[in-house]
Order: C-alpha cells, then structure tokens, then sequence
C-alpha cells in the first residue's frame, strides 16, 4: 500500500450567513492517526466531509491539500456517522459494495476474512435490518477497511460498540490502516489518547492541538501516559469553551 | 390475497351490484343484475374462453414489452440528464394523445394482427411504470450516492448497485398500476381494429344490444384484471422485502 | 311550451338537418315545443337511455331496432328521418376491387354496428362469395382511411353521403356499391325511436309535424336552409359538410311520421334469414304511425 | 422545468415528427405534418380555445374530486383491512370497465352536463392517487410505528402524524400519474356526449377525416397534459422535500 | 408523578431456532437506574424491545411483569438505538410527537423548555436532516423526557455525545427522572458506575450483578469509589466470555 500523504486544511467555513468555525489550519500528519474532538455540533462531521470532497451544508472559504500535492479525489474512504448500509444488501454484499462500485470483482476471500476479524462471520448472511446497531457499525467499518485507500476518515466508527470489541476494532483498525493517514473523529478521550498521533479538539473559535505521548498506537489502555492524557483531554472538554 | 378474502370481496361486490340495481331500478338494458349476466357468462362460456385467451395473450405480452420499455426509459432518464429534458414532455405527451387517433398511424404499421394490440396495451402501461420506477430512481437517500462517490463510483454502477435496488418497492408499485390498466389497454386496442378478443365481443354484444353478455364480458375481463393485480402484488411485496 | 328531450345518433351533422332547422326556424316553438337536443359520441347509447325514461326521443337506425326489440328494449319506431340506407360497401373506385365477386379472400374493414354480418351475406352472396371467404375487421373509428391507406379492400358501414365526399377531398376517388341495389332490402337508415309504453303521442306528432316542415323547407330552399344549418356552429361550416349536405337532400323524409310496415316486415324477415334472430316480430312491435287513431 | 428546456423538447418532438412523417411517407389523412397541424391549429384557434376551455375545467374538476376521494380512499384502505379486502379488487375491477359500458349509466345517473364528463375523469385519476398513496402509507419504517405504539398512539393518530407524512412523497408520485391521466380522462369523458370540449372536437374533426384538425385539437391536449404534469411534478417535489 | 414500579424480568429468548440469552432473571429496581451492559449483539436492546412490548425477532420464553401487578402497557417511554426522529417534522414537532400521537395538545413550554436543556434552541425549528448526529440524538432524548411515564427505557442515548455534553444530559436525565424506574443500555462502564442503581452484564450465558457504591446517582465522576467500579467493570467486560 501506498503511504498515505500528509493533509492540510486551512480555512473557515459559514453556515446560512453564520460562522461555523473560525479560520482554522488543520494538518494530518502522513501515514498517522489524526484524533479530532469537540463539542456535539461544533462541525467535525462537516470537516470529514469537506475533506472527502462531499457537498454539505457550509461554505468553506479556504483550501484542503495533500503535500504530495496530488488531487485527494478517489484516494480517501470515508466512514460517517451514520452506518450508511444498503438496507436491501447482505453483510457480505455491503462489505464488497466499494469494489462492485468501481465494477471491479471484490476480492471475496478478503472480505471474508474482514467480516471475521470484525466478528461477524455468524451474520455475514444477513441484511442490514437483522442486525444490532453495534453489528451494524462494524459492518461499516469492514466495508471501510475494505476499501484499502491511503486516506480514511472515520466519523465515530467505535460509538456503538462496547469496550471490549471496541478495544479489539480499534486494535483491527490500526493494524490495517498501517500506512495510512487517519482522521478519527471521536467523543472518546480514551480513544483519542490511546489511538492519536495528534490530538485536535476543535471549539467554535478554532482548533487547538493536545500532544499525546511518544509511545506507539495503539497505546496501552492502562499505559499511565495514556491514563493522563486521558484525564488531560477529559477536563479541557468538560471545561470547554463554557 | 387469500381465497376467504377473494370470496368476501366477490360477495361484497355481488351484493353491491345487485343493490344498485334492486335500489336504483335500472333497466337491465342498462345495467343487467349478477344473475343474468352469470346466465350469459355460463351460456357463452366457450365464446368468451376462446376471445379471452386472445386478450389474455396480448395482455402478457403488453406487460412484458411496456414493462421492460418502462424500465429500460426509466434507466435512461436516470442516467441522462438531456434525456430527462428532451423525452420526457414527450412521455407525457405521448400518454395526452387519445387512443383512436394514433388507432390508424399503429394499424398502418402493425396491421391488425396482434401487433397493434400489443402496441396500444404497451403505450398504456409504459407510462406508470416508467414514472414510478423512474421517481424511486430518483429517490435515493443522498447519504448513500455520498458514500458511493467517495468509494469512485461511477454512473452506471451508482446506478445498478444502488438507485436500482432502491427503487425496486416503486417498481412494484409500478407494475400493479400496470396490471391493472394492461387490459383495458388491450381493449381499447380491440376496439380500433380487431376480429377477436374480449374487446371486440364486447363491441360486438353492445351492437347487438345483448347487455348481458357485454357485461359476461366485461366480467371476465375484470376477473383478469384482477387476478393480474394479485399477481403483481405479490410480485411488489417480494420487491418492497427485499429493499428493506 | 312542452319540454322534450332529443337524443342525437352522434354528433350534428347534416343528416340532422331537418331537426336544426326545425329549432333554428321556430317550427318546434310554433308547435309548442321546447326541444333539447344532445348529440353523444356513442351511437348506441341513445336508445338505451330512452328506453330506460332518460329523454323522450332518439335518432337511432332502423337495423338496429329490430334487434334491440329483440333483446327486449321497450322501444317503438316512431318517425324517419333518413328514408333511404346511407350504408355501403364502399371500395376503391381504381382499386381492384370492381365488384363483389373480387372480394373473395379479401379483407372487410367494420365500425361494430352488429349487423354488418347480415349485410354482408346478403351482398356476397348474390355474387356467390361465401361469408366465410372474408377476413371481416373492425377498425372502429378509421373507416376511410383503412380503406384509403389499403389496408383493407373494402369497408362497410361508411356512409355514402361522408366518407365518399371524404375521399373526394383527400383526393382519391371511392366507389360506393350501394347495398339495397346489392340484396339487403330497402329500409330507413335514421329513424326516431320512443319508449313503447311511456311515450307522449301528442308531443311526438306535433315534433314529427315540425320536422316534415323542416324538411319541406330544406327541399324548397336548400341554399338558404344550409346557411342556416353552417351558421349554427363553427365546427359544422366546411367544405366536407356542405358537399354532404347536398348529397343527403334526396334522402330526408319527406313524410316522417309516415309508416311502410311492409318495408319493417321484409327487414325483419331479412335478419331471420341471416341468423341474427331467432323468430319473427310483429311490426306493430318494432314500428308505430303515432299520427293513426 | 425551464424554458429552454421547453424549448428544447419541442424542437426534439418537432423534428421526430417531421422525421416519422418524412420519412415513411404517411399520407397527411393518417399522420400530417407538424406544418399542416399547426395551419389548422391557427386558423382554429378561436374552436380550439374555446373547447379547450371546456375542457380544462373539467380536467381541474377532476382532479379535484378525483384527488380528492383518491386520498379518502387510501386512508379508508390504510385504516379499515376489511376494507382492503373488500374495496380493492372493487377498485381494481372499476378500472377494468371500458367507457362505452358505463357511458349509458352515468348519463342516466349524471345527465349529459358536466357531471358526467366530470365523473369519467374522476375515475381515471382515481386508481394512480388511490394506488400511489395507499402504497406510500403502507411504506412506513416499521421503528416509527413501534415508537407510536409505545407512545399510546391511536390508529387515527398513527395515520396522521405518521403515515400521511410518510407518504406524502409517494401521494406526489400519484398526482403526477393523475395530471397526465386527467385530460385524456376528460377527452374519454366527452364522448359520453357532449358538443363541447376537445375530445368532442376531435371525434367530430375524426369522424369528418379531418385528420389536421383532429392533431391540432391533441396538440392542444397534449400541451395541457405536459402543463398539468410540469404543475404537478413540482407539487411533488414539494411533497418530497416536506418529507425529508 | 407517580412512582415507577419495580419490574421483573424472567426467561430465555431464542431466535430462528438459536437461544439468545440463557434463562435470566432481571429485576428493575423501583424508581430506581438499572444499567445494562454487554458485548454487542448479545440481546440488550431485544431486551428492552421485550419490555415495551414490541414485536421482535425472538420468542421469549418467560414473563414480564410489574411489581404493582398492573399492565406495563402505556406506562412506558423508550428511546430507541437509532434516534428514530421523524424526517418531516422540526425538532420543537419531534419533541411534542407523543402528545400529538395520543390526541392531546402538547404542552409548548415544557418542550421549549426541555429543547432548551438539551441545548438545541438555536436549532429547534431545524429538520433532523440539518442535525449533526449528537444533536439529533439530544433531540430524541427531549422526546423522550417529554413524555412523562413512570418507566424508561433508554438504549445507549449518549453514545453519540462528547463528553462534557454527555455528563450534562446524564444530569438532565437522572433529574428529570427522578421517581421513574430506568433501564439504560449503555457500552461506557464510565457511564454506568455514575448512574446505576444497579448494574447488570448480559452474556449469552445469562446475567450477572456488579453491585455499584452506595452514593446517590448521578455520582461525582472523578469520585474514587465510581472510579474503581468504572475499572472493575472494564476489566469484566474486557475479560468478558472468551
Ligand atoms: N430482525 C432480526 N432478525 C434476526 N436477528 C436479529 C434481528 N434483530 C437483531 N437480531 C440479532 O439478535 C441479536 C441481538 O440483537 P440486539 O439488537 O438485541 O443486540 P444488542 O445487545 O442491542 O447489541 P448492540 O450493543 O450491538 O446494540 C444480534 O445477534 C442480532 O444480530
Ligand atoms: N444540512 C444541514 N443544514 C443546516 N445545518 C446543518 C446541516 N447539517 C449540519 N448542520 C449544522 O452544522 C453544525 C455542524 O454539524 P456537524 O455534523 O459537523 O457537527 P459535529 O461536530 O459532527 O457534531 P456531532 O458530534 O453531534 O456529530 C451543527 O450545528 C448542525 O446543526
Ligand atoms: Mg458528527
Ligand atoms: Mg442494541
């Protein structure tokens, strides 16, 4: 797989005549975990998608690059907040969709074993609507896995999951994902400080940046580094911009 | 649609049709009561088995060509934008021109064989299948055509792999429309030139003034239509499942 | 003035002359006659709805009666208003169709009339061609031009006082074998019907006598009367409509409410032999003089 | 729909019909040219307004009504499954009875006014809305209804606040079908007697061979129908994005 | 308001022919928070389905009945894992669903009110369409209080909330509940050792008691008695079946 480029996001974006966010520069580092927080409405899901190139709701006065300076167009995959499954398609059929897209055979004995390691092989015959809503994102996040791009945004993939298989999805992701720049948006400041090279939280006025520790992702939930990096992040967002 | 149901809803409409006749003392010139137009039905079984397979057939086969027009006009309309524009005032305008007037212009082409039958059933069930399907096209959750252009979706597969597949639940409600109106679609294509089917023993029993049997004709006619209706019911059920 | 409801064959024409003129020159009113009249699109409507009490007259064609009566519709002829059958079999005038006899194997077009059958044995067979040795079609609503575009090698049911003005228009020349020449006997094409039982004879008399001056007015002044008719409305004043008139002009009635009960017994005869009933009614059954005491 | 788009779909249709005529070579008493058709449309136009009038208000009445009772009845069906049971095949079989059959009972019923043009429209239009709206309210994600049902939500409620909106996109797609479907309602309506309207004006222009004045009379028809669906398609898209 | 009935819970679920969860026994504590937790998929919100007695896909074997011996039926209000907002209608229409599906006239203040305490005045007259995800998630937990029934079901109506938004909502709720018997289904053991009463795990094998500290709900988070359950029950639910 092809490293994944660093990305710049410069810019502010206004919604109906009203600011969203203030002018901010946002840069992910390449091939590496980028965590972004913030409050509920703050805009994160709006970045996601202006970075995916996707139409949204703002007008976004700036610019978004890839240091390689190549288009970012068809290299990303993107995960929303939403699960976004074709309700009428199997589990198996939704994690093959980004090949049978393209119109590309989708390599079967992978998505195979995606749909294991996501721990759905007992439901991989089933539609969408059977499904747990945990199930459901994992579904999403297999098919996003699958998709093997260099730039992956992920808008809350864990929030449904319980701790344990969120711990295992998180350690899943970063194995596959190695080599890729990641943009996770998250709620969770464990997950933030146990998965981000870089940690932004994002508040109206602007972004600002928490240094995680040195250690590798992913980061021992139990590390100490980690537990107060935790804390850290908790307090700045429970303090806020209140 | 279970038996017990269809025998309720006959009885229903038995006794309704009797009781607008009963109350309302129409002449059976007019419109003849259940009995007499089963008397006529019995005794001109064979007539009307014989002019109902005929109507039958070009029934089905109006179904499958304008259902399969329909669908390959919806497609293109949702893949091309200048289509969109171009064919479908024509579409409608095509559904605006009264039967009788085209009458000539198909006969001239089709002949009065069972082509141009099928042509005016296929010009009457093009459009609402064609509409439905084409809306449910267009209605697809904008969230999945997002997710599907960051994936490097292009037209055609957006088109197939999800615009199709959604739409399926309208193009069930499509083909019932469909069903429904096949048949008078091959009526009224009798009636501009033909020597069988139900539609022309219709025709005929009316200029023979015998009301029973036009109505023994129009009951089988509506048997059918009915049936036809049950059978794409089913066949939307099965599409609405699957989408969902 | 006495209402009356009036029930047309179809839309007016100038086979209805008399009876717009008899409006547009007063008669109906001097007769003391209010008289609605309306014109449906579906020939076969009109005596149904008369004989179910909806509207007191019907122009309806004498063929037709004898089978309606049949099936048991109340109806009773009551006057005439086209004396003479306007029907033919019509053929292209250079076609190869040159006569009957031609048409063995060939294709009849028919507007559904339910007597084009009986017609047609009559007229085949005086030239030996079995019923059975043509292709009958209906083409409804295009009888020319089925004929005109060769798609069939003869209609019946076209009037000769229409679609032959009408081919002449389009420029292909029509030849009209005239039926009651060819077998079928002489009958009255248009005719008024009323409801058997229920009927006014009074208000039919003096409608009858207001359409025999009517028709005395037309033969008297047919130019003036055909100003009168075109001035109606705008749809009626065309080139096809005024040669049509003048082809129809012989064939009014010129005595309407006069009854030939010999001619509605040869007719009814007539359909007993071609199989389109299965016994015989007396014409006191099918026709009426209502002027008689 | 913009204007160049008009403009550019009647040119389209122009030159088809230009083209079909030029090149079969159709005689001008079966198909004439768009030339010929628009002479007599300009030279009739005083007919053709006037007539077209009379039929205009006949196709508003009937959507109207038509609409109207549509709408009733799907919420009866939606509501009642014994209605549905025995209601819809009445529906389905209504739809499957010819015109001339019915002409004679709704004129002795509606006299030969309006009412009876009006009611022949009505029961054109009424299938597509009934069909498309019941199919809509039947549609609804079966989470909104167990959230209604713990809610202590009656059925009345349920249809209201639920279903109906639910479906309102679906009653667009019905309309849609219904403008297209009027007209021609209408025109079928007209020949159950009248000496008015443009369905009177073309079986009389059809009748006398008039085939130019018969094609103008549909032109006027026709451009009614594509106004009515332009009218209704942004009802529908209304409808739509009320909906989501 | 009167005050929420103990419930209890007992007997198996199975579906298509496969148990779900072995026979169990859970009982609600009256006026009381109940957290449930469990690996995904394992039955929770097929739980709660049973309990507001809606169709499911299991056949349960078993009784669900109220310690007041009365019918649970139209004494419930449950908030469902999709929000569950209707497309067509404002959030202010949203929150005031219930009264209008029950034919009454929606008490505008209240909703004002509640729609001010979960924060989206500025956005009350939006569609859920032009929501972001938490925003809309806050929206269907208005609803939900707005209702005004003496049990609750709640299955995990924080997970798409940062987290200073969330202890807010946690607060609201446990507030605005008080005297109702609660059933939350929650993935964040953080969130369960603050609010529980009592706290269950549901494994396939059927359910097990974590009895949380004897401190009244909602508990202070950095309290050191809430911290160690917190603790405890990660480690269980990392441990979990395997
Ligand atoms: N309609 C259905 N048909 C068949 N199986 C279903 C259906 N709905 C849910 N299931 C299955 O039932 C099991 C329990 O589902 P449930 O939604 O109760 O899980 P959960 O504990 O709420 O999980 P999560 O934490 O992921 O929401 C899952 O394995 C799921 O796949
Ligand atoms: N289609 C839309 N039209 C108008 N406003 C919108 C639309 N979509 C989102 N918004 C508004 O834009 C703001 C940012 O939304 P966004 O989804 O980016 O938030 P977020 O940071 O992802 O929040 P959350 O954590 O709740 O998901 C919100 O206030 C939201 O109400
Ligand atoms: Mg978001
Ligand atoms: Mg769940």
């Amino acid at each position: 797989m092809t490293r994944g480029p660093a990305i710049r996001v410069e810019g502010s974006a206004r919604s109906e005549g009203a600011p969203l966010f203030a002018q901010l520069s946002l840069t992910l580092e390449g091939a590496g975990w980028t965590c972004l927080l913030g409050a509920s409405g703050v805009g994160k899901s709006t970045i996601l998608r202006l970075i995916a190139g996707l139409e949204s709701h703002v007008t976004f006065d700036g610019a978004i690059t890839a240091a390689d300076g190549a288009d970012l167009s068809g290299r990303i995959a993107y995960m929303a907040q939403s699960d976004l499954l074709m309700p009428w398609a199997s589990v198996t059929e939704n994690v093959c969709l980004g090949a049978r897209l393209r119109g590309q055979t989708p390599d079967a004995a992978r998505a195979r074993d995606l749909i294991d390691r996501v721990g759905l092989t007992a439901h991989a015959h089933k539609r969408p609507g059977a499904l747990s809503g945990g199930q459901r994102q994992r579904a999403a996040l297999a098919r996003t896995l699958m998709e093997d791009r260099p730039v992956i945004l992920l808008d809350e993939p864990f929030s449904a999951l319980d701790a344990r298989t969120r711990s295992e999805m998180q350690e899943l992701a970063v194995e596959l994902l190695r080599g890729c720049t990641v943009l996770l948006v998250t709620h969770d400041p464990a997950e933030a400080a146990r998965l981000g090279h870089a940690i932004f939280i994002l508040e109206p006025s602007g972004l600002s940046e928490v240094t995680p520790p040195p250690a590798p992702v992913p980061r021992a939930i139990d590390d100490p580094d980690t537990l107060a990096l935790q804390g850290a992040l908790l307090r700045r967002l429970r303090e806020g911009a209140a | 649609m279970k038996l017990s149901h269809g025998l309720a809803a006959t009885t229903f409409l038995l006794m309704i049709w009797q009781g607008i006749v009963s109350l309302t003392g129409v002449a059976s010139f007019i419109l003849p009561g259940p009995a007499r137009v089963w008397t006529a039905f019995w005794e001109n079984r064979g007539l009307i088995a014989d002019h109902g397979l005929v109507t039958l057939t070009e029934v089905v086969l109006g179904l499958l060509i304008g259902g399969g027009l329909g669908v390959i006009t919806a497609l293109t309309l949702a893949i091309s934008p200048a289509a969109r524009v171009l064919l479908r005032p024509m579409l409608v305008f095509s559904q605006a021109l009264p039967v009788f007037a085209l009458a000539p212009i198909l006969t001239l082409w089709l002949g009065y064989g069972l082509g141009s039958k099928v042509a005016m059933a296929v010009l009457i069930i093009y459009f609402p299948v064609t509409s439905a399907f084409f809306d449910g096209l267009m209605r697809v959750p904008p969230g999945y055509l997002d997710l599907a252009r960051t994936m490097g979706a292009t037209q055609r597969t957006i088109l197939w792999r999800i615009q199709v597949p959604n739409a399926l639940p309208s193009l069930g409600s499509g083909f019932k429309l469909a069903a429904v109106y096949a048949p008078i679609g091959a009526v009224i294509g009798e009636w501009v030139g033909s020597s069988q089917g139900l539609g022309y023993l219709m025709l005929l029993a009316n200029g023979r003034a015998k009301t029973d049997l036009m109505f023994a004709a129009m009951l089988a006619l509506g048997v059918m239509s009915v049936l036809l209706y049950v059978l794409a019911d089913r066949v939307a059920q099965r599409l609405t499942a699957r989408a969902s | 003035a006495d209402k009356m409801t009036l029930l047309l064959d179809w839309f007016v024409n100038p086979n209805h002359g008399p009876i717009i003129i008899a409006e547009e020159r007063g008669y109906f009113a001097e007769a003391g006659l209010e008289v609605e009249v309306i014109a449906p699109a579906d020939p076969s409507a009109p005596p149904k709805l008369v004989a179910a009490g909806q509207g007191d007259l019907a122009v309806s064609y004498q063929a037709q009666t004898h089978l309606q009566v049949h099936e048991g519709l109340p109806l009773l002829r009551v006057g005439t208003l086209i004396a003479t059958p306007l029907n033919c079999l019509l053929v292209l005038a250079d076609g190869p169709i040159q006569s009957p006899a031609d048409l063995k194997g060939g294709k009849i077009g028919f507007s559904v009339a339910g007597v084009e059958e009986a017609l047609l044995r009559a007229v085949l067979g005086k030239y030996g061609v079995a019923f059975e040795d043509v292709d009958l079609v209906n083409v409804n609503f295009s009888l020319s031009p089925a004929l005109m575009s060769g798609q069939v090698d003869a209609v019946i049911g076209a009037y000769r006082n229409f679609e032959l003005n009408q081919m002449e228009i389009e420029g292909i020349a029509g030849n009209c074998i005239y039926i009651e020449e060819e077998g079928v006997p002489p009958h009255d094409e248009l005719i008024y019907v009323a409801h058997a039982e229920t009927m006014d004879r009074d208000k039919i008399t003096r409608f009858l006598g207001a359409v025999e001056k009517a028709t005395q007015y037309i033969v008297n002044h047919p130019d003036a009367a055909w100003e009168i008719f075109s001035g109606t409305a705008p749809e009626l004043n065309d080139r096809l409509n005024s040669m049509a008139w003048e082809d129809t002009l012989p064939r009014f009635a010129l005595r309407p409410a006069a009854l030939d009960e010999g001619r509605y017994a040869r007719f009814e005869a007539f359909l007993l032999e071609s199989g389109l009933i299965d016994s015989l009614n007396p014409v006191a059954d099918i026709a009426v003089d209502v002027t008689a005491q």
